[in-house]
């Protein structure tokens, strides 16, 4: 996302904040997301925008659905006596290259209940996470790698 | 007269100026104050023997009925005159004596202060002014008896004489007030209209016993004497000047310028004659003993104060027409006698009169004062002193039915002080030389001029009687007994007081002459320390300072809970039993239906929650052994307010709370991550009272919600007329902001202005290292 | 219009804002500070002629009625205030150039000394409960900083007790205002003082007073309520304990004087009398804690408490003398126990340090500084002619005419027992010899720059210029005290100034 | 429609709240720290989430949708991160993991006096 | 008593019970981790407690509130868990 | 309504004292806090509460009629939260200092400018 | 602290925090809001990125001294309350400018107080925290 994508942003939360949708309370919002990007100045690499619109889209439905999933299943361990779970904390091999990226993918697995992200490792190659659900590590890195962040990279790049 | 008295004060302040100017004759230059004052007095004689009261008022304070009221009539004069003349005489003396001392300065600014506050106290008729002069002549003499303040022992005495005689002050401050309340002025001439009334009034006792504890302190009455004879660390012409001629005479003075007020009842005759009477007896024998020329002649001082206080004991004009004669020769021979101790011990270095006999030969003229002086104080004719005497075995013999007990005692003292004298004025000059000081030689004219007219004016007044003092002292006795009169001469005949007088004379001579053998009979007389009232002054004094001790380190100890449990305890004894006090117990119990009744209708299981919560994370909160789930069930009780603010509709109310809760936590994180866990310092014991008393604290504020709730606001007008303008005027429709930003918007401004203070506080606080060199 | 009411603390404040801007330099504020001083002595001294000609004035803050906005009143009482804080401040300004040191002086000393005169004079001003509070707080916290500014241990020690005692008063304080606000629906306290009369309830009335007492008791320092003030005064600057020492107890009595003649008047028997004993337990509290004491500023730190004692018995009396005397030796008392404090810095300047048992030979040394201690000395310890005598007299002759003797004896006894304290410091730090042992640590003060002695003996003299103006002639304070005393025992002329308009 | 929306609401807010509830069951219920991280994020999400839309859906009013999404962005941008500060303080802090956990491959990957992470596949490769 | 009023009177103990029970693993720990955590769900129900609190009075002013809370408590916890790591970090 | 607020209010005026009341100087000064939140409750409670009905004038209307919580109680408490911030932070700090200097949370160990009165008192100058 | 995570997404919600602080600010008059929680909003946006970052980075995007902050709150609250003197009107009377202006709405003097109100909060609070954060003993 580049810059004017942010701001432009801003102009629509800003828009949302006052409740009204006039173009002028978009301007407004447009100003102010300038002066606050310009306070907090961090360059961010540019990535096209529009063609992207879909496939966010539908990604964040996948996303929806994962969580509905997951909570599900880790509401009805709680809600069940005893445990189901294996749990496991697991080193997975990060594709994510950009700290946006990183911290997405991070955050989802966050979101999704039953697994969460502790830490990354210096080197930005390495997701340490926490999961309830481990039946066979191996298979299990290979599934997230290959669902959550491979869908959130296409969506990224 | 005003500027008359004003006139020392103005002097006192010139003086360190004239001391610059000329450091060799500044004293000199300075004794003219007194002797002129002497001049402008004597000008009053024709006036006053015309019978004139000569009044001048300055209305200082009217609110406060404080007018410097300066009356001259005979009595008043009478002290003036004294004062001024014989303070010309030590002014003098002291330029001189003091030559030498750094310290001249302040004594002459000092002495100014205490003569011009001495004719404030003999001429003022305001009482309230007078009583103004007064405390004056008390400072002064502290800081004079404090002359030599590097010894410890001035400084005691000093402390010792102020204390005494201030604190008495406030005692007749306490009674004038009084007096003042029953009879409507501070004026002394016009009180002894309402005499009847005061001594009717059923305070008239406290008032008299206040009163006279004033009187007695300064005059040194048993038991308040000790004072006076410690009080000799003062250098000699304060002596003579403060502790002999005149201070020591006010309360005297002031007896007898309150006999027609207070006096004339049994209650009066009693105390006075009394405590006088014992006072002279007990002092003059004191006398006997001592072998410190100075307090031999504080304690014959005493002595005499008391003869005076028992004869204005007795009233009467005899008694009367006697204490003024007595007073006018004692401050004649007893300045002279003074400052001959002074300066015998000036030219030999001791004031013991074991070490000192045969000055005649190298002190002549001293040895003639001193002469001069003793035969007047030891009442031999022709002196003026014989004459007081006669007198005062004339008033005593004619003072009723105790006048047996009265006589007797009179005579022993005078037979003691006529020993005295002696001892004082006359046996250091004769007998064998001995001396301490290698040379000795005459003091300089400055110093023998004023006590050789002093002596001499004893012998004078007493040769002249009828034609010198008589006038002015008929005069001073009309001032309290308008009618009397009497007349003064040496021989009145052969009658009691004569014989009497003989009696003196050769009993007294037995006693100079068996002085050891008398010492000794009086040193046998052994009184338990535990009697002697100097003794009680320094229990008092020590009792007080240890009780002082006591009650500070109890209330003052150190301890922060303990300060926040009294504060509780008060709390809980002011506001609980108020509470309790002035509201029935049905109107209470009312409350509590009405509550009940009211939270019954509107309540859900959220507030019961909460209820539980607060109660959980509060108890979570006071046994937690971490600090961090301390601030976190904090956080949580904070929180849960939030919850409350929203319920009942205060969602601003909510958004601050959860802010600043959030805000306080970090604070508290960034602050204690380093800490220890908590310790248990207190038994449980403490613990379970402090959990008491915190629970009736607790247990109050729940009361009063509910008490106050219930009944509801007498006046809701502020709420409707925000409801009402804050959009109209205000242009605002959150009533809370318009209220905050507008209608009380200045208790914004110093909301913020706390803030930023506190935040500069913390900066500074934190930032400012004195001893790390950082910064 | 009166606006003019708000410039003592509009003055103070813009003068605290300036000087932040010129945070760390030291020598623009302190220039800046020494004309906003003198600007708002100025302006206290032109306000007080204005409202002693002129009368009650209110200024309606945003224009909002009364009771409705936050008011401003200026009777004489708040005059009284208004001109003695004008008078310390300017003072102990001056007195802060000569002995502050740069360290304070870089963090923020006179902002915070602006801002607590404008607390000050904020809570003399307002009309208002609630805003009272606030200016409360505003004082507080600035004393909170200047008491520990500096950070050492003795003065971190006495703010620890300083801070949480004095918060806990101003918890029970707005406490109190909420409930009054709970019970009659107003906070304007001429509002209040119309309303509580006509409550049917006033049982509750009684209680509030006692929360009142309390709460302000704290901070005024009354008997047992004072033990935040011994703990804390003698550990800042002199120039700290001064200002502290002469107005912000004061401010505590203000507010006593200002509810218990306004608010609290419906049940004098029982709410004056118990300020009655605690004004004499507090007198004697306090006098006997400076007589155990051996440290010069902890003895005039005990004295304060006692003196208070005297003014809260003027106001227990609640006759016209005895708010005079109340009034009067609150103006009085605050110019002299500033000035102590001014000694007292000037003696530790010179040898170092308070201890008694440390110091001696002061007269010697500077003969001048002896007498400038004597006069406001003595005057504490209520010798004629000197103002406390007349404020002393004043409160006793009131209590004699209320027939409270006991009152009197005690008054008597204490005023004798200060007399006492007085004369020991008098003793041991000017005419005792200092101990070879100690005269070694000591610096003359001949040795300091001649700007710095200026400064430190120009506020000294001043002030004991002031006491002796007051002490030879006290009849126009105490008409003043009469007159401000009349307007505080006639409730209506405030309530009819305040809300005249309104009704 | 209003009916129809209520309705609508009231199951979303029902459903949120049983998700809620059944959280804080887990937080008592779950046997570590790593775990009861896990099933906190339950109500932050699914639990939050459905209470908002049901709130948004029966106000159905344009600034309570605007209120609502902010919310749920708000809520979505910060809960996971905080989930991860909280776990991973917990992990320095030694919170032990359960005694059944399968596998962790963060043991000894931590070196706190650099405060650095090393990368667990770099070690397999050693 | 609408749909409505029925569904909220289930949820609102609901929410507000889980604040109890978070209480209690607050107070058990056993780590400040665990604390802190029971902390984080306390301001996620106190969120979903204010909007649902919101719909139960039928105004909105609550969610307000809980936009301020979901934004705040967020630093609260990053605190709190700056506090465990400079306890063990240093 | 206020007879559950009151009794919330007694529970932290309470634990307020208690902690007041301890030796350590951090409980101390969280019982100010606790204090602070009885006071303001307290303040909120006796002016009388109403469920839910803010002080707002509705978008259309240009005054406010009805029931609704009054505004004034609040305005106040906002204050007084605000000036506590401010106070409690200055607290902390001064805790924080005294700590760095005193080496100990233990309020007995800080009572030398009581109990020494007459003595320097050490760690000065 | 040392987090990716943390550090990126205090990126992205520092100005968003801003906006939303000033958002807060202006409709405060009108709806629940104000100076002073977007005070604490905005400090609580900086307070994030110094626990993220630490206390050079912050000071890199926030130059001015949080003193001059606060004093230049207070200024302006305190000079908006002394404004309409010269209007010959009492101390703190609304003044107000007829017309609604972009972002701010209506413009008058308690407007501009609460934005001193702001700043005030703004400063103090950053003030104090990075006070104690840099207070190393
Ligand atoms: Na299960
Ligand atoms: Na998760």
């Amino acid at each position: 996302m580049n810059r004017l994508m942010v701001n432009i942003m801003f102009a629509f939360i800003w828009m949302f904040l006052q409740g009204n949708l006039h173009l002028f309370a978009f301007f407004e919002g447009f100003f102010l997301g300038f002066l606050f990007l310009f306070i907090t100045r961090k360059s961010t690499e540019p990535t096209p925008y529009f063609t992207r619109f879909f496939k966010v889209i539908w990604f964040i439905f996948y996303f929806i659905k994962e969580i509905i999933v997951s909570n599900l299943k880790v509401a009805y361990d709680v809600a069940t006596p005893g445990y189901f779970m294996k749990p496991a904390i697991l080193a997975i091999p990060l594709d994510c290259k950009t700290d946006l990226e990183i911290t997405l993918f991070a955050n989802m697995i966050t979101m999704t209940p039953g697994t969460w992200s502790i830490d990354v490792s210096d080197d930005r190659k390495t997701l340490y996470i926490h999961a309830m659900y481990v039946d066979d590590v191996d298979t299990f890195i290979k599934d997230l790698k290959n669902g959550l962040e491979r869908k959130l990279l296409e969506v990224m790049r | 007269m005003f500027f008359a008295v004003l006139s020392g004060f103005i002097v006192a302040c010139i003086v360190p100026l004239i001391f610059k100017l000329n450091r060799k004759v500044a004293g000199a230059l300075l004794s003219i104050l007194p002797l002129s004052l002497f001049i402008y007095y004597l000008q009053f004689i024709p006036n006053v023997l015309a019978g004139e009261k000569i009044l001048t008022t300055f209305y200082w304070i009217p609110f406060l009925k404080i007018n410097l009221n300066f009356l001259i009539d005979g009595l008043n004069l009478t002290f003036a005159l004294i004062i001024s003349g014989i303070g010309f005489v030590v002014y003098l003396y002291a330029s001189a004596y003091l030559e030498k001392s750094e310290k001249i300065v302040p004594f002459y600014i000092y002495i100014s202060i205490f003569m011009a506050s001495m004719l404030g106290v003999v001429t003022c008729d305001n009482t309230l002014a007078l009583f103004v002069f007064w405390e004056l002549t008390s400072i002064s003499s502290f800081l004079l008896i404090g002359f030599n303040h590097e010894q410890e022992r001035s400084r005691y005495a000093a402390l010792q004489s102020l204390l005494v005689t201030a604190g008495g002050g406030l005692a007749l401050l306490a009674g004038v007030i009084m007096l003042g309340q029953i009879t409507g002025t501070y004026e002394i001439s016009q009180m002894s209209a309402f005499h009847s009334t005061i001594v009717s009034n059923v305070l008239y006792p406290s008032i008299l016993v206040l009163f006279l504890i004033g009187t007695f302190t300064k005059s040194a009455q048993f038991p308040f004497h000790f004072w006076l004879p410690n009080a000799m660390e003062a250098p000699t012409p304060v002596s003579a000047y403060l502790h002999s001629a005149t201070m020591v005479k006010a309360g005297v003075f002031l007896m007898i310028k309150f006999l027609p007020i207070l006096g004339g009842t049994d209650l009066w005759m009693w105390l006075l004659g009394g405590f006088g009477g014992w006072t002279m007896l007990m002092a003059s024998t004191m006398a006997l003993k001592q072998t410190d020329l100075k307090r031999l002649l504080a304690y014959s001082t005493v002595s005499v104060l008391g003869t005076l206080t028992m004869l204005i004991g007795l009233g009467g004009e005899k008694a009367i027409s006697a204490m003024i004669i007595y007073l006018f020769a004692h401050s004649l021979y007893k300045g002279a006698l003074f400052l001959t101790a002074g300066i015998i011990d000036h030219e030999t270095g001791t004031r013991d009169i074991r070490n000192i006999s045969g000055l005649r030969k190298y002190l002549p003229v001293t040895t003639v004062i001193g002469v001069l002086a003793a035969l007047s104080g030891m009442g031999i004719i022709p002196f003026i002193g014989f004459i007081g005497k006669e007198m005062l075995y004339e008033a005593t013999l004619l003072s009723g039915e105790y006048s047996t007990l009265f006589i007797t005692i009179t005579v022993i003292s005078a037979i003691n002080i006529f020993a005295v004298m002696a001892y004082s004025g006359i046996l250091p000059f004769f007998g064998e030389y001995k001396s301490p000081a290698e040379h000795v030689s005459e003091a300089p004219f400055q110093m023998t001029s004023g006590p050789i007219a002093l002596a001499l004016l004893g012998l004078v007044f007493g040769l002249f009687a009828g034609s010198t003092v008589d006038g002015l002292t008929n005069k001073a006795l009309q001032s309290i007994f308008p009618s009397a009169s009497h007349h003064l001469a040496l021989f009145h005949g052969f009658n009691l007081p004569l014989l009497l007088s003989a009696l003196t004379i050769a009993v007294g001579l037995l006693f100079v002459f068996k002085r050891n053998s008398l010492v000794e009979f009086i040193e046998k007389i052994r009184i338990p320390e535990f009697f002697f009232p100097s003794k009680w002054y320094d229990y008092a004094f020590n009792g007080t300072l240890s009780f002082a001790e006591i009650q500070t380190k109890f209330l003052q100890n150190g301890h922060l809970r303990y300060y926040i449990f009294t504060i509780l305890a008060l709390f809980i004894l002011l506001v609980g039993g108020s509470f309790f006090g002035f509201n029935t117990s049905e109107s209470i119990l009312n409350a509590f239906a009405i509550s009940i009744e009211r939270s019954l209708a509107g309540i859900d299981i959220y507030d019961i929650s909460m209820l539980i919560t607060v109660l959980i994370a509060s108890v979570f909160a006071l046994i937690s052994q971490g600090r961090l789930s301390a601030i976190a069930s904090m956080g949580i009780v904070g929180a849960l307010i939030s919850l409350i603010y929203i319920i009942y509709g205060a969602p601003d109310l909510a958004m601050t709370q959860l802010s600043i809760e959030t805000l306080s936590v970090i604070l508290f994180v960034l602050v204690l991550y380093k800490l220890p866990r908590f310790f248990t310092y207190s038994k449980l014991k403490t613990r379970i009272r402090d959990l008491v008393i915190a629970l009736a604290f607790g247990s109050i504020f729940t009361i009063i919600i509910i008490f106050v709730s219930a009944y509801g606001k007498f006046d809701s007008g502020l709420s409707e007329y925000f409801a009402q303008t804050s959009y109209l005027i205000g242009h605002g429709k959150n009533i809370v902001n318009v209220i905050l930003v507008d209608f009380r918007g200045f208790d914004t401004m110093g909301e913020i202005t706390v803030l930023a203070i506190a935040a500069v506080g913390v900066y500074s606080l934190l930032r400012l290292r004195k001893q790390g060199g950082e910064q | 219009m009166n606006s003019i009411l708000a410039m003592p603390v509009v003055f103070p404040l813009f003068t605290g804002i300036i000087m932040l801007f010129f945070w760390k330099h030291r020598q623009i504020q302190r220039i800046i500070n020494f004309l906003g001083s003198t600007a708002t002595l100025a302006l206290a001294i032109y306000l007080t002629w204005y409202i002693k000609t002129s009368g009650i004035q209110c200024l309606y803050i945003g224009a909002w009625k009364a009771p409705f906005g936050i008011i401003f009143t200026a009777d004489l009482l708040t005059m009284t205030m208004i001109l003695v804080s004008g008078i310390i401040g300017f003072a102990t300004s001056i007195y802060s150039l000569g002995t502050m040191d740069e360290t304070r002086e870089h963090f923020g000393y006179y902002p915070l000394l602006q801002i607590m005169i404008m607390g000050i004079n904020g809570s003399f001003m307002t009309g208002d409960l609630f805003n009272m509070f606030v200016w409360f707080e505003v004082l507080l916290i600035s004393s909170f900083s200047l008491v520990a500014l500096g950070g050492e241990r003795s003065q971190l020690e006495g703010a620890i007790k300083y801070v949480i005692l004095n918060l806990l008063s101003s918890s029970l304080f707005v406490v109190g205002v909420g409930i009054l606000y709970g019970i009659t629906g107003g906070l304007n306290m001429a509002d209040l003082a119309r309303k509580i009369p006509m409550l049917p309830n006033q049982g509750i009335v009684n209680v509030m007073a006692m929360f009142f007492l309390i709460s302000f008791g704290i901070k005024a320092a009354i008997f047992p309520l004072f033990f935040w003030l011994p703990a804390s005064y003698h550990t800042p600057p002199a120039a700290v304990s001064a200002i502290f020492a002469g107005m912000l107890t004061k401010v505590g009595v203000y507010a006593l004087f200002r509810v218990f003649t306004l608010i609290f008047v419906t049940n004098v028997a029982f709410t004056h009398t118990i300020i009655i004993i605690i004004a004499m337990l507090t007198m004697l509290s306090g006098v006997l804690g400076a007589a155990s004491q051996m440290e010069f500023r902890r003895i005039l730190s005990f004295h304060i408490i006692s003196q208070i004692g005297y003014m809260i018995l003027g106001l227990g009396l609640m006759t016209p003398l005895g708010i005079a005397g109340g009034v009067f030796y609150i103006f009085h008392h605050i110019i002299v126990k500033t000035n102590l404090f001014f000694v007292s810095g000037v003696v530790n300047e010179l040898k170092g340090t308070y201890l008694l048992k440390k110091l001696g030979g002061v007269l010697k040394l500077y003969p001048l500084l002896g007498l400038l201690f004597l006069i406001p000395a003595l005057s504490l310890g209520g010798v004629p002619p000197l103002s406390g005598f007349w404020a002393k007299y004043t409160v006793a002759v009131a209590a004699v005419e209320k027939g409270e003797y006991l009152a009197l004896a005690v008054s008597l006894f204490v005023g004798l027992l200060t007399l006492f304290s007085m004369i020991k410091i008098w003793n041991e730090v000017f005419w005792k010899e200092q101990k070879a042992e100690f005269a070694a640590e000591q610096q003359a003060l001949r040795q300091l720059p001649k700007f710095k002695i200026a400064m430190m003996f120009v506020p000294i003299i001043l002030l004991a210029a002031i006491t002796l103006f007051i002490g030879l002639n006290p009849e126009p304070f105490l008409d003043y005290a009469n007159e401000a005393a009349q307007q505080l025992l006639n409730p209506s002329i405030y309530i009819n100034a305040v809300l005249g308009g309104a009704q | 429609m209003n009916l129809v929306l209520e309705i609508i609401a009231g199951i979303l807010i029902v459903a949120g709240s049983i998700f809620i509830f059944l959280t804080a069951v887990g937080l008592v219920k779950m046997p570590d720290l790593y775990t009861r991280v896990s099933v906190t994020t339950k109500a932050s999400t699914l639990g939050v989430g459905l209470v908002i839309v049901g709130t948004a859906v029966f106000f159905h009013d344009l600034a309570v949708y605007a209120r609502s999404i902010l919310i749920v962005i708000f809520v979505f941008m910060t809960s996971p991160v905080s989930s991860h500060m909280i776990g991973r303080a917990g992990y320095l802090d030694g919170a032990s993991l359960w005694e059944k956990t399968k596998a962790n491959h963060l043991e000894g990957q931590y070196d706190l006096k650099n405060k650095s992470l090393k990368n667990y596949y770099d070690k397999k490769e050693d | 008593m609408s749909f409505l009023d029925i569904c909220l009177y289930i949820s609102l103990p609901l929410i507000i019970l889980p604040v109890l029970i978070s209480l209690f693993r607050l107070i058990v720990g056993p780590d400040i981790a665990d604390r802190i955590v029971a902390l984080d769900t306390m301001t996620s129900i106190g969120i979903a407690f204010m909007a649902a609190f919101g719909v139960f009075m039928r105004k909105t002013m609550a969610l307000d509130v809980a936009l301020i809370l979901s934004l705040i408590s967020f630093l609260g916890t990053v605190s709190f868990a700056y506090y465990l790591e400079r306890r063990n970090l240093q | 309504m206020e007879f559950v607020l009151a009794i919330i209010v007694g529970i932290l005026a309470t634990s307020a004292f208690y902690l007041m009341l301890r030796r350590s100087l951090v409980k101390v000064i969280l019982g100010m806090v606790f204090l602070g939140n009885a006071v303001n409750l307290t303040i909120f409670s006796v002016a009388r509460v109403t469920k839910g009905y803010a002080a707002f004038i509705p978008e259309n209307a240009s005054t406010l009629e009805g029931v609704y919580a009054d505004p004034l109680p609040q305005a106040l408490i906002l204050t007084a939260i605000v000036i506590g911030f401010g106070t409690q932070a200055f607290a902390i700090a001064l805790f924080r200092k005294a700590f760095q200097k005193v080496g100990d949370d233990d309020l007995d160990k800080m009572n030398s400018t009581d109990i020494m009165c007459n003595e320097d008192i050490p760690g000065d100058k | 602290m040392r987090s990716i995570i943390l550090r990126t997404m205090t990126m992205y919600l520092l100005p968003l925090l801003l906006i939303f602080s000033v958002f807060l600010l202006f409709r405060g008059h009108n709806h629940p809001g104000g100076g002073f929680v977007g005070g604490l909003v905005a400090s609580a946006a900086y307070s994030l990125y110094l626990l993220g970052f630490g206390i050079d980075k912050v000071r890199s995007i926030f130059r001015i001294q949080p003193i001059k902050v606060l004093a230049f709150g207070l200024f302006l609250a305190a000079s908006s309350t002394v404004f309409p003197i010269f209007f010959g009107k009492p101390l703190m009377t609304g003044v107000w400018y007829e017309h609604k202006l972009p972002i701010v709405g209506s413009l008058g003097t308690p407007t501009v107080f609460d934005t001193g109100v702001y700043f005030t909060v703004l400063g103090v609070t950053l003030n104090i925290i990075f006070t104690l954060f840099e207070d190393k003993e």
